[in-house]
């Protein structure tokens, strides 16, 4: 009794049942929705926000916030393609080349806000501003497509039917669960975005572990990049645009303070699937564009009464 | 004394905090013109008293009585209006604004619906000239040290012209001066009539001002009555419910061992120009009025913040510590006073306070040991007696519970020096025994205590060497029989030129 | 330093807020010398009214965004707010209720909507970004519903006096400012810093802690459509996605304005300096002939320098 | 011409009051212009280009043509932010004797040097036209849109509908609306796959949006159906390697040398026409060979436009 009352109280728990909630009811009532490969391709979609969202919640978690994955997301898309060697029949050092640069962003933005001390969100808004100029430089520039067979791979295999796309969202998956549970480094994470104060004076370097968060952070908007690269078969400028909120909303429909300091991506991965869920079942409703902001928005208010109430301070 | 009614009542009132009772039936009855005790242990439920009786907290049973009229649902705007007000143990400080807002903040004279900045400005003047508050109204709260906070709180109780004034805890972070002109206050408020409830965990006190006392123990009364012809002893007596021994453990041998700190010309923060050398085994005390620097110059040797020296020795280390990670490793560890803001991670649960610190050392292959962390948090907790589940959050426990967890993380980087800021300030008798015997095993381990500390008794008592700092300069190093109460309070002021300077 | 004579009392707290603005204070200014180097036009009537009114709507938002991050709030609702309320000014002035009409309804939904969501979150306990997040898709979609399409009709009278060649929009921002003042003045307008910086003990001081953070979204709101209101005056006409841009640089200006995000740290003047800092860069690069790329990376480095110096100068200070 | 006072002498400063630099088809649209103004710098009529970005904000542009009138350039050419929100700035504009030539996203003031533009309703129509034609009168659509509130996906919208409603064996089955990208359209029409298991056509009214289409329908394995298009890079390189069934119109970037060319020769003087119509270029079957022989030369996420030439524009700037 007293574990089915804790499990209700608990916000990844509870994102997740929500979505298995409106998965069932949307199948029995929506065409096509309840088929396996429509549930399949939502998981997909729901991947590339899964995994924006990695880096998302660790900053989140640690107090700050990244505005910068929207912009990071584009310039890795774009700029892969431009460092895949002809040379390289794999593809994979386009790949790292295009993770480096990603995660060369994320230390600057860590190095900003923990050498200069301004607040992440300005810090990570001021790397998006300069993104954007480095895109007007780079974008239009050059006659590139995706040949980069890696990344088409990615995009396009199913190996035992499964998108490759959903397996690397796994793969991060285990490894952030990994990192905020059964790492030094989560609780850390954790104790400074509860209270930086009593963290440092517990020996918790700020420093180092504000440059590793958003380097991470760097890093998986990177990994997002390449797996939407793929999926699209061409980057394009705004691609990564539509995955800065939704990775912010990602994070705190699955119960995670935005305040920092309490929360685990166990609940941004439901979150991640409930907000693609929504999106996919606003496009089937024949509505106008106005009714339609206003449904999204209206589940969206929905859902998070269920799952996101912020516990009281 | 004619029989007088009950200014502010409580009448079996019941109240818990997710299905845990912490009052069963408690009564309470405030007289004017009386100074009124309530005691009990950390946790005994005394706080929560006083949220109901201020409207902060509704009862779950029982009922509030103003001048014996029952009042409903009691918020804290009708608590003022009906003459109740609350000296809070967490300050209720908004650290932006300034004195004089705060001071009236939920109370402001108007003038067509404005504040009136004049009125304001003559009510705050009075009542910070009652508690000795000489700082500008416009500072900031945020610049103001802590017992300078706490002098504001007691003023912000007092210009709401209260009938009746509850102090919680209000001497935790004062130092002994600010605590005299509180005492003073308190007495002209009994003489004006005034109904005063006093908790502290500082029995003198209590005997100095109070005439009755209520103890709480475990959510029940288990003492009502008059504090005429009792003692000390018996005020223990009464509050602990059993023969207890001395509160502090008796002074051994010192046997100073391997030079452990050794500073020449040591700035930080307001800290200037200090000297001063420990070794292991002792306990050495940092004395002084509050905000003289004693926190600054822990937190320089802790590598907390920038600080220099001339010459510096510290842990078998040539240099100060450059960050806390350094200081951490070479066995340097830090409790700071306001555990609430840099003690603890309070919203997360005993366990992950306790294991804060290490973290990294019980961590094999990168991830953590779950079970090495389990035993260790509850070896920790048993050794510190920290009672209950560790996995609820830190901020549910009673200060002293919450002191002993801010002290206990650190036992496992077995620590050779321990820099304590005021480790028992707020803590009831029984855990400040604890702790006094734990700090005097520390010294027995050959380990260094670096006790800052505003209550003086605590000084006079437990250190082997008391450093006394005003204004950030040593005005005094006082050792073995020269520390008195006298002498550390005389050095503090200023008054009395004490062995001055030299470096033991 | 004490203030001895009561009449100060109000003007040295006031004078005390400037404290860690001095550094924002001079590059405001130093751009905006700049700026009127490069263009001496700006110091005629006509050019300071332009100006002005280029500045006046992102003032504005920001003091919308900036009244919620004192009090420990945040919105994401600003930009379709001030759509919404563009669209309603510029649907409602044709009909029967005309000018007049048409700003009480602005000023009503924006002061309606801003109640509600300040109510969702404070009694709901719902984190407020997310909430206003979910807001913004509904504000959003009523604007679209409303006016599908930029149009609509703003009387030219009203546009000419909001938006002409006379400083009427300066004005109305020294109005609205005076207006804050007196907010600030009153118990429940600094019941706004204590809620947001302790809220348990501003409550347990008698503040009412959950209605206070209802009249700040309200507040919010109102400005916002405001805004909305101005930005239909200034250009004749609706438009159901014009305000989608504040959103963001009303977060980028107050925070750049030294406003944080825990609540009760920060203060409206350092906000407005951020706006307008955000503002006049925008001109003071274009006098400078700056090419897009190099706009992009200047306005970059301002917001991070911005912010940076002033701490790199006192990280300096405390360690010397 | 419209706005021309007689005092303003070669060689002129000319702004380019850009709403967002950033996408791919802006890029382009700017490189026509910036090579535009090389040649009319050769030719010595014009001496200076200041470029502005609002960075999509209307709000930022209005500040950036202020600023242009303050710092008196002769001539403005600029893409509206807002149809209608640009409206006062640009007369004002107009009343100083500058030149302003507004293309692509029109203000509705007529107090500007020229207008140019394609017809957003021919293109609608055209497309739609295209669609009864191929599916012979009968069958089952999805309409796809650009972004809501926005006045070119609005029009085209608009174009279309006389041409259904005249068609009433064309069903509508839904329509969309999505930002002008791949990936919200792809995504999209990989919902409506699932719901709709008939779908005969798309009318795509938007060049991203057909490609996130035909991909959506191959990686669903779908059979590809008549798609509506534009002259996007992508799309027209799918149309080929698909061998869909297509047609594709475009807005040629090239209108962005087209009002700089514009703007100078209302300056000099001429005689300019206040809204110069451009007929919208059909790709077909019959021409897409010679786009994607060019393609090259056109970033991949880009646009692949017609030729021009100054022949061009002194016919368009005649009739
Ligand atoms: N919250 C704070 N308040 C005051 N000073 C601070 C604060 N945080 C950092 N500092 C200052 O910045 C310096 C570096 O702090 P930080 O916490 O980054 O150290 P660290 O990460 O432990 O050290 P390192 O980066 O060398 O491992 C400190 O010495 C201190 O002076
Ligand atoms: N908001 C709360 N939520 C949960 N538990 C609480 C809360 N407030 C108090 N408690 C619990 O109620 C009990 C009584 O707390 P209270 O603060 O009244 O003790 P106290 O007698 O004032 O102790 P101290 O001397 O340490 O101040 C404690 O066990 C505490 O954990
Ligand atoms: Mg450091
Ligand atoms: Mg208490």
């Amino acid at each position: 009794m007293n574990t089915i009352r804790s499990a209700f109280r608990n916000p990844p728990f509870l994102t997740l049942l929500l979505v298995a909630l409106v998965w069932i009811v949307a199948s029995f009532t929506l065409r096509g929705f309840g088929a396996y490969g429509h549930l399949r391709y939502l998981l997909e979609l729901a991947a590339v926000i899964g995994i924006a969202a990695a880096g998302q919640t660790l900053v989140i978690l640690m107090g700050g916030i990244d505005l910068s994955v929207g912009a990071v997301i584009t310039v890795t898309a774009i700029l892969l393609p431009l460092f895949s060697p002809a040379w390289d029949p794999t593809g994979l050092v386009g790949i790292a080349v295009a993770l480096a640069i990603a995660t060369g962003i994320g230390l600057m933005n860590g190095a900003g806000a923990a050498y200069l001390r301004v607040p992440p969100i300005i810090m990570t808004l001021a790397m998006a501003t300069f993104l954007q100029g480095l895109l007007v430089i780079v974008a239009g520039g050059s006659a590139v497509t995706v040949s980069n067979p890696a990344v088409i791979l990615l995009g396009q295999a199913r190996p035992l039917g499964i998108p490759a796309g959903i397996i690397l969202w796994l793969v991060v998956s285990i490894a952030i669960l990994l990192l905020v549970h059964r790492m030094p480094i989560g609780a850390r994470f954790l104790a400074l975005g509860a209270n930086p104060l009593a963290a440092r004076l517990s020996g918790v370097s700020v420093t180092r572990n504000t440059l590793m968060v958003h380097t991470l952070s760097g890093f998986f908007a990177g990994l997002a990049g390449i797996l939407v690269l793929g999926m699209n078969r061409q980057g394009y400028v705004g691609i990564g645009d539509p995955y800065l909120l939704t990775s912010i909303a990602a994070v705190v429909l699955g119960g995670t303070s935005i305040l920092g300091g309490r929360g685990t991506y166990a609940g941004t991965i439901p979150g991640a699937i409930l907000l693609v869920t929504t999106t996919a079942l606003i496009t089937v409703v024949n509505a106008s564009p106005g009714w339609r902001s206003i449904m999204f928005g209206t589940l969206i208010l929905a859902l998070l009464l269920v799952s996101g109430r912020e516990a009281r301070r | 004394m004619t029989e007088k009614r009950p200014l502010l009542e409580a009448r079996q009132v019941f109240r818990g905090f997710f299905g845990n009772p912490v009052l069963k039936g408690v009564d309470i009855a405030l007289l004017p013109g009386r100074v009124h005790a309530l005691l009990g242990e950390n946790g005994a439920g005394k706080s929560t008293l006083i949220n109901l009786l201020s409207g902060a907290l509704q009862p779950d049973g029982g009922s509030i009585l103003v001048e014996g009229k029952s009042v409903g649902r009691f918020s804290p705007a009708d608590a003022r209006a009906a003459g109740i007000a609350v000296v809070q143990q967490e300050l209720s400080l908004t650290a932006s604004l300034s004195i004089a807002e705060n001071v009236g903040l939920g109370a402001f004279p108007r003038r067509f619906g404005l504040i009136d900045y004049r009125a304001l400005h003559h009510g705050v003047r009075d009542v910070c000239d009652m508690v000795g508050l000489t700082e500008p109204l416009d500072m900031p709260v945020a610049d103001l040290a802590l017992g300078r906070r706490q002098m504001v709180e007691v003023a912000k109780a007092l210009f709401r012209k209260p009938r009746v004034l509850i102090l919680d805890e209000p001497t935790s972070s004062l130092s002994a001066h600010e605590a005299g002109i509180l005492a003073r206050l308190i007495e002209t408020l009994r003489d004006r009539g005034t109904a005063l409830l006093y908790i502290s965990h500082r029995l003198n006190e209590v005997q100095a001002l109070c005439s009755h006392v209520t103890v709480l123990k475990d959510g029940v009364v288990t003492a009502d009555q008059s504090l005429s012809g009792i003692d000390g002893e018996g005020l223990v007596r009464l509050m602990v419910g059993r023969e207890t021994g001395d509160l502090f453990p008796p002074r051994l041998a010192a046997a100073p061992g391997a030079m452990r700190i050794r500073v020449e010309g040591f700035s930080a923060g307001v800290v200037r120009d200090v000297g001063f050398c420990a070794r292991a085994g002792e306990i050495v005390g940092i004395g002084g009025l509050v905000g003289q620097g004693q926190e600054d110059l822990l937190l320089g040797l802790y590598g907390a913040i920038p600080a220099a020296a001339s010459r510096a020795e510290v842990s078998g280390n040539s240099g100060l510590p450059a960050n806390v990670g350094v200081a951490n490793a070479a066995g340097i560890v830090y409790v700071p006073a306001d555990r609430k803001h840099e003690g603890l991670v309070m919203p997360h649960s005993i366990a992950s306070n306790l294991i804060l610190p290490s973290l990294g050392r019980l961590a094999g292959k990168g991830l953590r040991d779950r079970q090495a962390e389990n035993g260790l948090v509850a070896d920790l907790a048993l050794r510190l007696k920290i009672k209950g589940d560790t996995d609820r959050q830190v901020q549910a426990l009673s200060g002293g519970n919450q002191q002993k967890v801010a002290l206990a993380k650190w036992l496992p980087l077995d620590p050779s020096v321990l820099l304590l800021n005021d480790p028992t300030r707020g803590v009831d008798i029984e855990t400040k025994r604890e702790i006094y015997l734990m700090l005097r095993a520390f010294a027995a381990e050959g380990r260094l205590v670096i006790l800052a500390s505003s209550d003086t008794p605590e000084l006079v008592h437990l250190c082997d060497r008391v450093v006394v700092l005003r204004e950030g300069c040593v005005a005094a190093v006082l050792s073995n029989d020269e520390i008195t109460e006298g002498a550390i309070v005389g050095a503090a002021m200023g008054i009395t030129t004490t062995t001055q300077g030299e470096a033991a | 330093m004490r203030a001895s004579s009561p009449t100060r009392l109000y003007g040295s707290i006031q004078l005390r807020r400037n404290r860690g603005l001095a550094g924002l204070y001079l590059v405001v200014a130093a751009f905006l010398i700049l700026y009127a180097m490069l263009f001496p036009g700006i110091l005629s009537i006509g050019g300071f009214s332009k100006f002005t009114q280029n500045w006046f709507p992102l003032a504005l938002v920001t003091m919308a965004q900036a009244l919620l991050m004192l009090n420990g709030g945040i919105t994401l609702a600003i930009g379709p707010l001030v759509s919404l309320g563009a669209v309603i000014a510029a649907t409602t002035m044709e009909g029967a209720l005309g000018v007049p009409g048409g700003i009480l309804t602005v000023a009503l939904a924006g002061l309606s909507i801003g109640a509600v969501i300040g109510a969702i979150v404070t009694h709901l306990r719902l984190p407020a970004i997310i909430v206003t997040l979910a807001g913004s898709f509904i504000i959003g979609g009523v604007a679209l519903i409303l006016l599908p399409r930029p149009g609509g009709f703003i009387p030219d009278w009203l546009s000419t006096t909001l938006a002409g060649h006379t400083p009427v929009a300066f004005v109305l921002l020294v109005v609205i400012l005076a207006l804050w003042k007196a907010f600030l003045a009153t118990p429940l307008g600094l019941g706004i810093y204590a809620a947001g910086d302790n809220p348990v003990g501003a409550f347990r001081s008698g503040v009412p802690v959950e209605r206070v953070k209802v009249v700040a979204f309200a507040l919010s709101g109102l400005l916002a459509a405001l805004t909305g209101l101005f930005v239909a005056a200034q250009t004749g006409s609706g438009d159901p996605v014009i305000g989608t841009p504040f959103t963001l640089n009303s977060i980028a200006a107050a925070v750049l304005g030294g406003v944080g995000f825990l609540g009760g740290k920060g203060t409206m003047r350092g906000a407005i300096c951020g706006s307008l800092l955000l503002s006049v860069m925008i001109n003071v690069m274009f006098f400078l002939g700056f090419p897009p790329v190099a706009q992009y990376v200047a306005q970059g480095l301002i917001i991070v320098g911005a912010v940076a110096v002033p701490e790199l100068l006192a990280q300096w200070k405390a360690r010397r | 011409a419209n706005c021309i006072k007689g005092d303003r002498k070669a060689p002129y400063t000319v702004g380019w009051a850009n709403i967002y630099s950033v996408p791919t088809w802006m890029k382009q649209t700017e490189g026509t212009i910036t090579a535009e103004v090389e040649e009319l710098k050769k030719a010595g009529l014009v001496k200076e280009l200041m470029i502005t970005d609002a960075q999509g904000n209307a709000q930022t542009q209005i500040q950036h043509i202020q600023s242009m009138i303050d710092a008196n350039v002769d001539a403005i050419v600029v893409i509206a932010g807002s149809s209608n929100a640009l409206d006062r700035v640009i007369s004002d504009a107009c009343d100083k004797g500058i030149a302003i030539v507004n293309f692509d996203s029109l203000v509705n003031t007529d107090k500007v040097t020229a207008k140019i533009n394609t017809d957003s309703n021919e293109w609608g129509a055209t497309a739609a036209k295209w669609m009864v034609s191929q599916l012979g009168g009968k069958g089952k659509i999805i309409i796809m849109n650009g972004p809501a509130g926005i006045s070119v996906s609005d029009d085209r919208r608009k174009g279309a509908q006389p041409i259904l409603d005249a068609n009433p064996g064309l069903q509508v089955i839904t329509e969309t609306n999505t930002e002008y990208n791949v990936a919200p359209a792809q995504e999209a029409m990989t919902s409506l796959l699932f719901a709709n298991p008939e779908i005969d056509g798309v009318l795509s009214l938007g060049g991203a949006l057909s490609a996130g289409s035909v991909l959506a329908f191959e990686r669903q394995g779908r059979d590809q159906v008549p798609t509506t298009g534009e002259n996007a890079r992508q799309f027209l390189e799918l149309w080929k390697e698909k061998g869909l069934k297509s047609w594709a119109t475009m807005q040629p970037n090239w209108l962005g040398a087209l009002s700089v060319y514009t703007a100078v020769q209302a300056l000099e003087g001429k005689d300019v026409p206040a809204f110069v119509k451009v007929p919208l270029p059909v790709i077909d079957e019959s021409t897409i060979g010679s786009y994607l022989a060019r393609a090259d030369k056109f970033p991949a996420d880009g646009y692949i436009y017609s030729d021009y030439d100054k022949v061009l524009f002194d016919k368009l700037l005649a009739k």
